[in-house]
């Protein structure tokens, strides 16, 4: 099968589904003229000139124009240009996307994709390096992808583009450039269905984005030591597939969350809390929980890299876990 | 005038719809029978019926908190508006929006909103919609003259103004934003001055004069339905009324309401349409007492719907819900 | 001792301070002529005639203000008008208030006071009756107050005007008029101690807020049946008082957290999650989290009360750990 | 000239010492040796060297993501900033925060700020604390033609004017914001045109030309002194460099950015102190010679400084951390 990028991939997925169908369209702050602040509409330059096109820097009308855009019939897809700057427009999601259609009793369709880039990277410091996906997660109204792979995202943002519901999809800065095997043909992957990205029995790693692959790292080091993680993406937060994580502990009985957020009051502590209500007779030992240390994210790549979780902050944690 | 008498003495009737319906609602409120917030557009009802007896049906509009008088103005179900009112499965919203909430996107009502500016941006994307489907349709936004202060106001007007976009907004300064007078929050004189940041006509006019308001619309939206851009209109009016109801309004004189009363929009338009001849008192006596049926109607209507399930709640957020951990 | 309202406890703290240290000033909109969305700030009126005053609606502003006006040497105390409209402003919080320190290495002092309503009342609909507390636990960078009695609003209140770093306080609706014993003397709470609201032995109930007395009724009721609830107030969020929780824990072995705000990664999550990894070998039961259920807040009272979590809720969770 | 040998000849300085420290920064991170981004302020040196000129020592600026230029002109030191550009502990944030975060309040410096528009309410709450104290310091604020179509912009200039705060607004339209034209984006020819909005004096003026700056900021400045309240200033230039260094810049063509080389502020600043001789050609090699010695220091001091220890990471976010669990 063929290899391509992260950034790749979630290009492929938009341009096929503008192709098909003329109601997509696209905007947000230097995504013509440069293809997306990471590069992922760099396969649609050129395509689709009516359809794709550059904004002033003014998020609150960015996000909130993409309710009003669903509400006429089209199905806009907008960039934030970092997850940091959700912040400077984020009435227009929590207040207006998240809340409209059920304040109004079920009227209308928001099919409308919100997508950028989050995560820590190359000391891009404090206000360029947030994952604030928790946020969506608390305040109910928008379903949440985070994929972690091309292959991922490209099914997953496919099923976004045809959805009726308002969708966020979290893209972690360092995935972009990274390569995975993706089909020439057509798929779509469904929201709220996990995928153990590896299987193994002593230990439940339940981690997204970035942190797959750190928990991958960590699961093949182990390992070596005689110690077996099941490695599982959630790859949607709203949805999230309870379901699986619960089979998973209920055979290895021990379980970590990871993510590359802060720790306190992180999505891994929702996790965490529903599978202790939800399977503690099958936990032999406390569910661990992995998130940045709760400071802003520092610029110096030595403190960067201490306040970040990796892969290190796994196999301890999985070691602490069976008393090794 | 040159106007059919049918046209103009609609114009009457939308206002005096709006305003019985309001009193009504106010009354009701103060009997206890309406909870939450309800905030009266009485005194400005000639802004929302000039306006929109210059759109087309397939016109959008968005409305701002104290929006029951859009949501006539451009044809909405009284009954279903009270039964919203009343929190009734009945209502627009099935009692999920109440009074704040109130649309109905079949008719291009995207809302009222409770937040402060927030139907702006989405104005924007309406309008944004409507250019690339290439339809000519126009988006009309009401907005307060608080809200002229928000950033949302002026990143909407630049947005609208850089893709000329199918806009006209409708500022309707009541001179008060909840306890602020306007003039003591807001840098600059008339709302409409404004305009010039955005290199778009910038016009104020007597938000009183059902005429100079529909007159003004209709120049404004026929240049937005032509691709002639987005426009700024402040229509001057005043809050005959407290903020919301129930409000004591210790910060303003009794003085300066009576003064307004005088110059209320539906007294000035009943007695030109006297004094030129277009109706008859007894046409009056008649329009009003088949509006009060209308309302009576519209109150019976709600108080005998039911009240919906406390289950209901958890419907409607999104179109496939299935497998969500309410 | 003397009853006052929580309304009147909290006007007196500011009042108090604001009489003995001229560089606190207060605004926000509809203060100075109202004396506030719901009054607290009656007792100034006609007082600082210069040090109070309304603003426009311009929420970016208001919040950020207060950043510019404490690293000039004020410390402002600035009112948001309801919790919902904390979003229209919030990047002066999160991006900047909850940041500079730390990105500039430790500069300045942020003696800033955010204070205002939260939480559901009346039918105020879905966005007007948001409590988003969750939010500033999970960003680092602000100190966040939730008072339950006019006791605890005074002390901490007055504890927070003397503070060199930035909090938030949330004061819920519902509790404004409700009265309380304040005492003459001065008196300062601490931030970070929890109040045991009420002892008990069989079930310790963590909560904050409204939410508070709906536990204090529930464990009345629950006493008739020879349940005995222990009542926590955390009384502040960050920091939270960690060993007292533990320490009841470790009597009672069962755990309830009760929140107002949504149950689906609200910070129940966080303190569930802290006390399994704590004290794992304590708990005979998986902790039990109550929140509102996650939709937004419904304008009809039946629809709302079916969402917002009352004793009701905490009562039936009581019974269930005890599997009665 | 009407002003000192020695004020027309600092301008110079700084405006090189400006320029010089970012080359060197600029190369530094060509080599690899510095992370994160840098903005680079190259060819628009005379706004914050003319307008820091007419400021006091205890006035306040706020700064932007392109920040390096206000720094250096308000007196910040460059070896704590090039220490604080390698993320060393000697650096101005103790490596917290890098290029896009550099302060220095102890010299009224509030911070350049990675949030577009991000400073302006910062400068209004100094401008308020000010008021309330009732010293007669100015503020500053530094902010992009970007930013002029932030919320943040509109809210920050009617607070502004509302108040009469002690601010002036000093504009850099550098014609593009990162890959975006500013006439695509921006709804006005001048933003200063935008004054109007809030009732204050706006003027546009060459940012190239240093005494043009300097004088037009004095006058605002001494007014805002003056309790005559805020102004906007646009200061037209051009932003030499790419948005950040490593900025492919395929979004504009060469022969733009040549032309604007050939205007840039330093040059013609250098031409005309020698054509009207207030400077030899000896003196200005002096002065750079001077310059680029600070230069080498500064970053010899930042090499050698002493990176952080990771676990500095947990302090400097609260004044009282005792018991934070970190
Ligand atoms: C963002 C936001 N801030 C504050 C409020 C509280 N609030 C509700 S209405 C109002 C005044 C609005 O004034 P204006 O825009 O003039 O409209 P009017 O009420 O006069 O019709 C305020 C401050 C709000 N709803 N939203
Ligand atoms: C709120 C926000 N939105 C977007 C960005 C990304 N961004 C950084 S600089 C920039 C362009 C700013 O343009 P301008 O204000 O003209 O300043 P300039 O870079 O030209 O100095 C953008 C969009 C940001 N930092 N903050
Ligand atoms: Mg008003
Ligand atoms: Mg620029």
């Amino acid at each position: 099968m063929r290899n391509i990028s992260y950034a790749e991939a979630l290009g492929e997925a938009i341009l096929e589904e503008m192709e098909r169908d003329d109601t997509i369209f696209t905007y947000g702050e230097d995504v013509a003229k440069q293809g997306g602040i990471f590069g992922a509409y760099k396969s649609l330059l050129g395509k689709f000139p009516n359809r794709i096109f550059d904004t002033p820097i003014s998020e609150e009308v960015i996000y909130g124009s993409a309710l009003g855009a669903a509400l006429v019939g089209m199905r806009p897809v907008v960039e934030f240009h970092f997850a940091d700057f959700l912040f400077t427009g984020i009435q227009s999601i929590t207040l207006q996307i998240e809340k409209i259609r059920y304040m109004t009793g079920g009227q209308g369709k928001l099919h409308l994709v919100l997508r950028g880039p989050d995560g820590v990277s190359n000391s891009a410091a404090a206000q360029h390096s947030e994952s604030i996906e928790t946020i969506f997660m608390h305040i109910p109204g928008i379903k949440i992808i985070i994929p972690s792979t091309p292959y991922d995202i490209k099914g997953l943002m496919k099923t976004a583009l045809r959805s009726d519901d308002p969708i966020i999809c979290f893209e972690h800065k360092s995935l972009y450039a990274t390569k995975g095997e993706v089909p020439e043909e057509e798929y779509f992957i469904p929201l709220g269905k996990a995928e153990i990205k590896k299987e193994g029995k002593d230990i439940t790693v339940v981690s997204m984005s970035r942190m797959v692959h750190e928990s991958l790292r960590a699961a093949e080091e182990l390992e070596k030591e005689g110690i077996s993680l099941e490695v599982i993406d959630l790859r949607s937060l709203v949805p999230w597939d309870k379901e699986t994580v619960i089979r998973s502990v209920q055979k290895t009985n021990r379980l970590i969350v990871a993510h590359e957020t802060w720790r306190r009051a992180g999505w891994g502590a929702e996790i965490a809390s529903t599978i202790q209500e939800e399977a503690f007779d099958f936990l032999d030992a406390p569910i661990a929980r992995i998130g940045a240390r709760n400071v802003p994210m520092p610029f110096n790549a030595l403190m960067q890299n201490f306040v970040t979780p990796n892969k290190e902050n796994i196999i301890i944690e999985a070691k602490k876990l069976l008393g090794r | 005038m040159r106007y059919s008498k049918n046209f103009l003495v609609s114009l009457y009737q939308t206002m005096q719809k709006i305003r019985k319906f309001e009193q009504s609602a106010e009354q009701l409120f103060l009997e206890g029978k309406l909870p939450g917030f309800i905030h009266l557009y009485i005194g400005e009802e000639a802004i929302a019926t000039g306006v929109m007896a210059a759109l087309n049906q397939g016109d959008y509009i968005t409305s701002t908190h104290r929006g029951h008088g859009h949501m006539i103005a451009k044809g909405g179900d009284i009954k279903r508006m009270m039964a919203e009112l009343f929190g009734k499965t009945s209502g627009y919203c099935k009692g999920k929006g109440g009074s704040m909430h109130i649309a109905d996107f079949s008719i291009g009502v995207l809302g009222a909103n409770g937040v402060v500016g927030g139907g702006l941006p989405i104005a924007i994307g309406a309008g944004l919609g409507i250019k690339m489907k290439e339809t000519n349709q126009v988006v009309v936004a009401f907005f307060g003259d608080g809200a002229s202060n928000t950033g949302a106001f002026h990143e909407s007007l630049n947005f609208a103004s850089v893709y000329r976009l199918p806009i006209v907004f409708i500022n309707e300064n009541n001179q008060y934003a909840s306890t602020a007078k306007t003039k003591e929050t807001t840098s600059v004189q008339n709302i409409s001055d404004r305009a010039v940041s955005y290199s778009m006509p910038g016009i104020t006019i007597d938000g009183n004069n059902i005429i100079a308001v529909y007159e003004t619309a209709r120049e404004a939206i026929e240049r937005a339905r032509d691709q002639g851009g987005p426009t700024l209109i402040e229509a001057k009016t005043y809050r005959i009324k407290g903020h919301f109801v129930g409000d004591p309004t210790k910060y303003r004189e009794n003085i300066e309401v009576n003064k307004f009363w005088e110059n209320e929009p539906i007294k000035i338009w009943e007695k030109q349409l006297l004094d030129s001849k277009i109706i008859t008192d007894k046409e009056i006596k008649k329009i009003n007492e088949e509006l009060d049926a209308q309302i009576s109607e519209a109150i019976l209507f709600a108080e005998n719907s039911s009240d919906p399930i406390p289950e209901n709640a958890l419907s409607d957020l999104f179109v496939d819900d299935a497998g969500y951990d309410y």
